[in-house]
């Protein structure tokens, strides 16, 4: 148990340095000057200009060296200090923990809904495989998978909310604004998840333990109880820690369709603004997501799988 | 050496026939992709445009086109780079073992640990328009998947005693690689390989999605349907067309892929 | 686990599903509530900062929380606002503006002169209007504020009115004169301020003109127009602002919803790089604007042909409008001739060359008005046509900006608001001054239009400034530092719920107490 | 004596007729052993007999389980309802049956609570106690993944009878044990029967019917050729494919004179190597002569398979010397695997692996026919994958391509522990006769004494307690302290 704790802190740091070094390098070789941007946007097109733009530049010290910069951005996370926001001026801790909240709400509905709709399904289908909701499972399955995230979602925004006004297109604040944009997730991750957990659902029941279950005398709702349930489930979590990158990436995409406040957005615009202390801490703060999301499906996997614990 | 399933077949004939309507419609209907005639905007399928117009009187059958020939295009060069590279390290890694595997690990573990996404948008943030970010940065991600899947075959053959006998009976390495990896690998090379490209088509498009892709006016299947979005209700026929062009080009790459989730 | 245990969590997991799937519509039953506490929202592209005036101060006064010394009518003719009346000295250079009485800020303070003094100083501290104005000094003088001018300066009221002009309670600011909180005096208070998305306001009951109709509204900014469209139609909003042309038709057929449009002071136009070898050529730049098929792109993209712009300025400016310039068209062959006159030769492709070189320039533009993406797809198209070649660059608009600094810029198409203040001399003095400007001419100036535009300024006479005005138009639309394609209109989906509402052209306002909910 | 299984006509359909119609009676405290080679088709005389054979298979004729007849049963719930109350089939490899996520005692007690229906308190003493019984008491709290093969076999045995049942149907139940295990799993399933349970056991190892007595049946391609009591069939064969079969028995092999020693091939020094912080062995000294066969053998995991590969030089010693007559190539040290199929690249015809070689070392095809002729491999063979032949035609290949590079040294590494009887007799002859002929010096490795016994000049054993057991033993002298 010690091991797995160990190299998610060592994936914590490396996700650390990787984004400080990298987003520091991109941002620093970006095309156009850095004031500009921000001077952009913090103001927008109509006032921004030269006279505004040179004021920026002198209010950022942008001509500090990049080493010194990057010392200076680690020696501060140290501190749990992100910076400042060169757009906003707000501390890029505050921004965060506003935007976090929303993205993870994002990311756990979507799992949740993902859960309860993909392994369900694919352990129907994996009980019978090659009958009707296999096939059907099967075929609906590699077209959604077909289907980019965007088009999903929109897909689902004009059939829920505007031909049968049941859901809320977008916004957020109230519960029912969660839905779509997780569901749009869910139904990209619930497409892969059942697969899995079909695949997983007939390697259990032709698995000699599954069969010597069976001639042992124990009936077939036991058997899967306590045979096939739980070894179904160990792929289908394992698999869900793949699955994250899909999420954390996915978070981006929907986020921005559904204008869902959330980090993924946060980053896109900031990447757009070049808000160099605001990239950082969304990337950051994104790729520790998926590390802890990932030590979460490591203490899932441990609890469910007993060889984890012993090995 | 690979046998095909049905659905695999059905993949390959569906990729085939994409790809002979990406070469094969400039030979036949000739014209640009990027003419407009704004007097000939959003024209209904099957009209003097066999498959109707963009809301710039484009042609939708010619640009749908040029945007499979871009999209199998950005495709392949980029499964192709990863998939040299990727299975190259692999079979290093898996056979040499050692430090040499840990050092190669040790990298993509580090790959890893980020999103692909978000090193694909700090890629193309750097030269907004071009397509060698795109390269690079799908590359990037897609390396590491073969990378791992030979790795992980090349240390089952490195460890097989057939790999062993072959060594006694005084072949050399390449000999190895292509009688002993080589079969072995290529199966997992294609369906990594479909996936990757499926993997490919999609962060185009979505790339296209967040206006950070391929620069207008080259027809990007993305981009196009972004366009074509507002239009739903106007030309849905019209809108429809990207769409499913992207659903057919990934669904054939997934039924090459062998209809395998990972 | 037992397998009890693990059957009633595989109950417990149907359960879940099935709650999921009924409870989840019920999250947008239409609220139950008395019409009168329904809350508006209200949807526009426009993220939301910080509580900075010079940043997010348009928002504010949008969302009528806070309010100007001087107000503008629909056609920018300032009128008061938190002044009552003001004079002007016979020189021009000090102003005497008269405070509204009983005015009182959110948090209950009541307005003095001293307060609006102090916001004002803050004001001209920070980019914007007011800090280019030859403001000598502002203070309070018997419950009255002068301004005491440098030289005489007649956009001086609508630099007054300008969102960054904003008069908010001293509470407002923190010791380095930096907006907190958004403490202001207008119909709307600030309940609640998450950037980039929300800003959700509350009716202000003691305010000065009376109590609004409506109790609360919500500003919500979404960067897609997809989106916005999406969440009108669905019922979501009430109010959506800047929809695509796409859907600005399928709106109108909605039976829920009404569309408008209204002209605002905003030009779609191609900045020029009047210093680059290939268009310093007078008659470069008019066979690239003959090209141009104006009422294709107003009907095409825009889907408004009213909107093909006929000269610079659109009719919206009254005075700055002059009907009697030749309207700019298309005509093909005069360009092709203008170009073949200057040694053009068509080559290979139909692409034209001159010595070896080939005719090619890249057309720089910025996604964050959806039309302009469009607009540059068919220019470059259009150009194509008479032989020039024509690249689209899509990028940040500072693109465009930092290309004029440095020179490397050739062509841009821009979006510009001819009425940041609702009198477009402010712009104008910015963009076609002698040494051009960041979002106007470029390599380009004109002693005459220089001294035009002094006379405006200095004058304070109507006639006078009228002559001056139309001076300006001609040069420019001669001169073309910039090539107007079309002119904008501000559009607005609004649901049938709602009445009495209106598009302030200025984009001040939303006005939204002037708005009721429909009985 | 209570007749417990009895089947009349009883035939499995498949694409072709797969077992024919068969009859056999399994009485009450007498074992009944099958015994048959690969394909025979004994396992699906018992999977008919037990309701478990797999899809797109049928049984018919009668089958009679405690008189009752099973196959006529209406419903296949039915029949499923005998499993673990009426019969318990004891699976082929008990480490592969037994749920990978689930301890020991919760796979025995859920026979005890679902099957006999005991309450929770009661079925985990019955589990405790059945445990004890066998000596697993610290198996209890372990994994599958923690047990040696003989505990899974134990916690198998004991899970499978949970329910209680009277008879015990075990296919193939030494599947890869070594002799002593073997012995211990015969043991156990001859006391788990008792005197009133019924016992069926599958086999192909002669071992099995002549440690458990009782009857057993010789089946051949889908019938059974002969049956009766274990000391009738097995002494007095009226079969000839029977009397093959007894006489390949390596126990039954003809003593073979010893080989005159030729020139040293390698010579072994104080030789040490350890795996795992394990020492397999220490202290080996040993040289190995042209034209020698020495055997060696060793429970499972002792470090055979490490001996021969560090006189090939494919693994390095941790001490000692081991110095190879360097008149020759190290091209002409060679060995041969376990298991032929691994050994060779799949998608390879055999035609074109050896080709390569061929092609490879610059040798003549023509060396090939003859080779062929002599290891009794017919040409057609040739043009098919690994995959596509037997494992015995398979091995005989890979000592065909050795042969090609003229070995001085073969290493044959358990070369027949997955081969039948007849065939494993085959194919040890023909090394023999390779190391006779060619003056090639022999190191075969098994865990079968008898076998190396017979063959081998001189028995190196390796144990695991005894970090070194007796260099140069002439072969009558076996250690028998090797075992586990």
């Amino acid at each position: 148990m010690i091991r797995p704790i160990l190299h998610r802190v060592a994936q914590a740091l490396l996700v650390a340095l990787m984004v400080g070094v990298l987003t520091f390098a991109l941002m620093r070789s970006l095309p156009g000057d850095m004031a500009w941007r921000v001077a952009a946007g913090r103001y927008g097109y109509d006032i921004t200009d030269a006279a505004v733009m040179e004021q920026v530049r002198q209010s950022l010290a942008l001509d500090q060296p990049a080493a010194l910069a990057l010392l200076s951005w680690f020696g501060d996370l140290l501190r749990l200090d992100l910076g400042v926001s060169l757009i906003s001026e707000l501390p890029v801790v505050d921004e965060i923990a506003h935007q976090l909240g929303a993205s993870v709400t994002l990311a756990l509905t979507a799992l949740l809904l993902s859960v309860l709709l993909g392994p369900p399904l694919g352990v129907l289908a994996g009980l019978r495989p090659g009958g009707g909701l296999d096939r059907a499972l099967f075929a609906l399955s590699i077209t959604l998978r077909a289907l980019p995230q965007f088009v999903i979602g929109l897909l689902l925004i004009y059939g829920l909310a505007i031909v049968f006004g049941l859901l809320p297109a977008s916004g957020h604040g109230e519960a029912g604004h969660v839905v779509l944009p997780a569901l749009t997730l869910a139904i990209g991750l619930a497409a892969v998840s059942c697969r899995v957990a079909r695949d997983a659902t007939v390697a259990v029941t032709t698995s000699g333990y599954y069969r010597f279950g069976e001639t042992k005398g124990l009936r077939p709702l036991d058997n899967f109880l306590r045979h096939g349930l739980r070894n179904i489930a160990v792929p289908i979590v394992t698999y869900l820690g793949v699955q994250l990158v899909y999420l954390i990436e996915g978070v981006v995409v929907v986020e921005t369709l559904f204008a869902w406040p959330g980090i993924g957005h946060a980053l896109v615009h900031a990447i757009l603004a070049r808000d160099v202390p605001m990239i950082q801490g969304t990337a950051l703060v994104m790729g520790l997501m998926f590390v802890l999301l990932n030590a979460g499906v490591d203490v899932m996997c441990g609890a469910l799988d007993p060889r984890r614990r012993t090995s | 050496m690979i046998r095909l399933s049905r659905g695999q077949w059905a993949g390959v004939a569906l990729l085939l026939l994409l790809a002979l309507f990406a070469l094969g419609v400039p030979q036949v209907v000739p014209g640009d992709p990027t003419r407009q005639s704004l007097s000939n905007a959003l024209l209904p399928p099957g009209g003097p445009f066999l498959f109707g117009t963009d809301p710039f009187g484009r042609d939708m059958l010619l640009r749908l086109a040029a945007a499979v020939r871009l999209s199998l295009g950005i495709a392949l060069l980029t499964t192709a780079l990863a998939g040299v590279i990727g299975v190259a390290l692999g079979v290093l890694a898996g056979a040499c073992g050692g430090w040499v595997d840990r050092a190669l690990c040790g990298v993509a573990d580090t790959l890893l640990a980020l999103p692909g996404l978000l090193l694909v948008l700090l890629l193309v943030a750097i030269a907004p328009g071009r397509f060698w970010p795109l390269y690079l940065g799908v590359s990037l991600v897609l390396w590491v998947e073969y990378f791992r899947m030979t790795r992980a075959a090349a240390l089952r053959i490195a460890a097989s005693p057939a790999v062993e006998a072959s060594r006694l009976l005084g072949f050399g390495p390449f000999y190895r690689f292509r009688r002993h990896y080589w079969p072995e690998l290529a199966p997992i090379t294609l369906t990594v390989g479909a996936f990757g490209s499926a993997t490919s088509v999609m962060s185009v498009a979505a790339l296209g999605f967040v206006n950070v892709g391929v620069r207008p006016p080259t027809p990007e299947l993305g981009q196009m349907m972004i366009e074509l979005m507002p239009y739903y209700n106007e030309a849905p026929l019209i809108l429809a067309q990207p769409i499913l062009v992207v659903v057919l080009l990934v669904l054939a790459l997934n039924l090459i892929a062998g209809g395998k989730t990972q | 686990m037992t397998a009890f245990q693990r059957l009633r969590f595989g109950a417990a997991w149907g359960l879940c599903l099935a709650a999921a799937l009924i409870t989840s519509p019920d999250a947008n039953a239409a609220p139950a509530a008395k019409p009168d506490d329904r809350a508006l929202t209200i949807v526009a592209r426009w993220e939301l900062k910080n509580a900075d005036p010079s940043v997010n101060g348009y928002a504010f006064t949008r969302m009528e929380v806070a309010e100007t010394l001087v107000d503008a009518d629909g056609n920018g003719t300032p009128k008061p606002g938190l002044a009552e009346g003001w004079e002007a000295s016979a020189d021009g250079l000090t102003w005497r503006f008269r405070l509204r009485t009983g005015v009182t800020f959110h948090d209950g303070t009541t307005m003095t002169a001293d307060h609006v003094v102090t916001a004002l100083n803050h004001a001209r501290a920070k980019p914007g209007s007011l800090s280019k104005a030859p403001i000598q000094a502002i203070t309070a003088d018997k419950g009255a504020v002068v301004i005491r001018l440098a030289e005489p300066f007649s956009p001086l009221l609508s630099f007054l009115a300008d969102s960054a002009s904003q008069i908010l309670a001293p509470a407002s600011y923190d010791d380095k004169g930096n907006v907190t909180h958004v403490i202001g005096t207008g119909p709307y208070r600030v309940a609640e301020f998450k950037p980039p998305q929300h800003l959700v306001v509350t009716r202000h009951d003691s305010y000065w003109g009376g109590p609004a109709s409506i109790a609360k509204a919500t500003y919500l900014a979404t960067h897609r127009s997809e989106t916005r469209t999406v969440m009108v139609e669905s019922g979501d909003a009430q109010i959506v602002f800047n929809l695509d042309p796409a859907s600005v038709q399928r709106l109108s057929r909605n039976p829920k919803l009404s569309v408008q449009a209204v002209p605002i002071p905003r030009v779609i136009s191609v900045k020029i790089n009047a210093g680059h070898p290939l268009l310093s050529d007078l008659r470069a730049r008019q066979a690239l604007s003959l090209a141009i098929d104006r009422t294709g792109i107003a009907v095409g993209i825009l889907r408004q042909p009213e909107t093909a712009a006929t000269q610079l300025f659109p009719p919206s400016l009254g005075a700055w409008h002059d009907s009697g310039l030749p309207p700019l068209t298309q005509n093909v062959e005069r360009a092709k001739a203008l170009l073949a006159e200057m040694g053009w030769k068509p080559g290979s492709n139909g692409v034209l060359e001159k010595d070896g070189k080939r005719l090619r320039l890249t057309l720089r533009t910025y996604p964050d008005r959806p039309e302009l993406p469009p607009v540059a797809t068919a220019l470059a198209d259009q150009w194509r046509a008479i032989g020039v070649d024509v690249s689209i660059a899509i990028g940040h608009f500072s693109d465009i900006l930092s290309g004029h600094q440095d020179g490397s810029l050739e062509l841009g198409l821009i979006a510009r608001s001819l009425a940041v203040a609702p009198d477009p001399l402010g712009t104008l003095m910015q963009d076609f001054g002698p040494k051009g400007g960041d979002w106007g001419a470029m390599n380009w100036s004109n002693p005459a239009l220089t001294e035009a535009i002094d006379r405006i300024l200095r004058s304070q006479q109507a006639e006078e400034s009228a002559a001056a005005k139309r001076a300006v138009g001609a040069i420019l639309h001669q001169e073309l530092p910039t090539i107007p394609v079309v002119w904008y209109t501000q559009t607005a989906a609004v649901s049938k719920t709602l009445k009495g509402f209106e598009i302030d052209p200025f984009e001040r306002s939303y006005l939204l107490s002037r708005l009721r909910w429909v009985e | 004596m209570t007749v417990l299984i009895e089947a009349d006509g009883l035939a499995v359909d498949g694409l072709d007729s797969i077992v024919r119609p068969t009859a056999l009676r399994v009485r009450a405290g007498v074992p009944f052993t099958i015994l048959g080679e690969t394909g025979s088709g004994k396992s699906l005389l018992a999977q008919a007999i037990a309701g478990t054979l797999p899809d797109g298979l049928a049984a018919r004729g009668r089958v009679r389980i405690n008189g009752r007849d099973v196959l006529g049963l209406s419903h296949a719930d039915k029949r499923r309802h005998l499993w673990g109350r009426a019969i318990a089939i004891l699976p082929q490899e008990p480490w592969l049956a037994l749920d990978p996520t689930a301890r020991a005692a919760s796979q025995v007690w859920e026979g005890f609570t679902r099957i006999l229906n005991l309450p929770r308190r009661a079925a985990g003493a019955a589990t405790e106690q059945a445990l004890r019984s066998l000596g697993l008491d610290d198996a209890a709290r372990k994994l599958p993944g923690q047990l040696s093969g003989g505990m899974a076999q134990r916690v198998a045995f004991v899970a499978a009878r949970a329910g209680g049942a009277p008879i015990v149907i075990a296919d193939e139940p030494t599947k890869g044990l070594d002799a002593t295990r073997r012995d211990d799993a015969v043991d156990l399933l001859k006391t788990g029967m008792g005197t009133t349970g019924g016992l069926l056991v599958i086999s192909h190892d002669i071992a099995v019917p002549k440690r458990l007595g009782g009857e057993v049946a010789i089946m051949l391609k889908g019938r059974i050729i002969e049956s009766g009591p274990v000391d009738q069939v097995l002494s007095n064969p009226r079969h000839d494919y029977t009397r093959r079969l007894l006489a390949a028995d390596p126990a039954a092999w003809p003593e073979q004179p010893t080989a005159p020693v030729g020139d040293r091939l390698i010579e072994v020094e104080g030789l040490a190597k350890s795996r795992g912080g394990r020492t397999l062995f220490r202290d080996l000294s040993f040289t190995l002569h042209r034209g020698e066969i020495i055997g060696v053998v060793g429970p499972s995991g002792c470090g055979k398979s490490s001996l021969g590969d560090l006189l090939l030089g494919v693994i390095a010693p941790d001490g000692g010397t081991i110095r190879r007559n360097s008149s020759w190539p190290a091209l002409r040290f060679q060995k041969v695997w376990q298991d032929p199929p691994a050994a060779f690249a799949p998608q390879l015809t055999l035609r074109t692996a050896l080709g390569d070689l061929v092609r490879r070392h610059g040798l003549a095809w023509d060396r090939v026919p003859p080779l062929m002729d002599r290891l009794g491999l017919s040409t057609a063979l040739l043009d098919r994958p690994p995959g596509g032949i037997s494992g015995g035609e398979l091995q005989r290949f890979s000592l065909l391509r050795t042969l090609l590079l003229d070995p001085v040294f073969l290493f044959a590494d358990e070369p027949t522990s997955r081969l039948d009887l007849i065939t494993q007799q085959e194919i040890v002859g023909l090394m023999r006769g390779v190391a006779r002929e060619t003056g090639c010096g022999l190191l075969l490795v098994s865990h079968d004494h008898a076998l190396i016994n017979r063959v081998a000049d001189r028995v190196i054993a390796i144990g695991p307690q005894s970090d070194l057991v007796s260099p140069q033993l002439p072969s009558s002298n076996i250690a028998s302290s090797a075992a586990s």
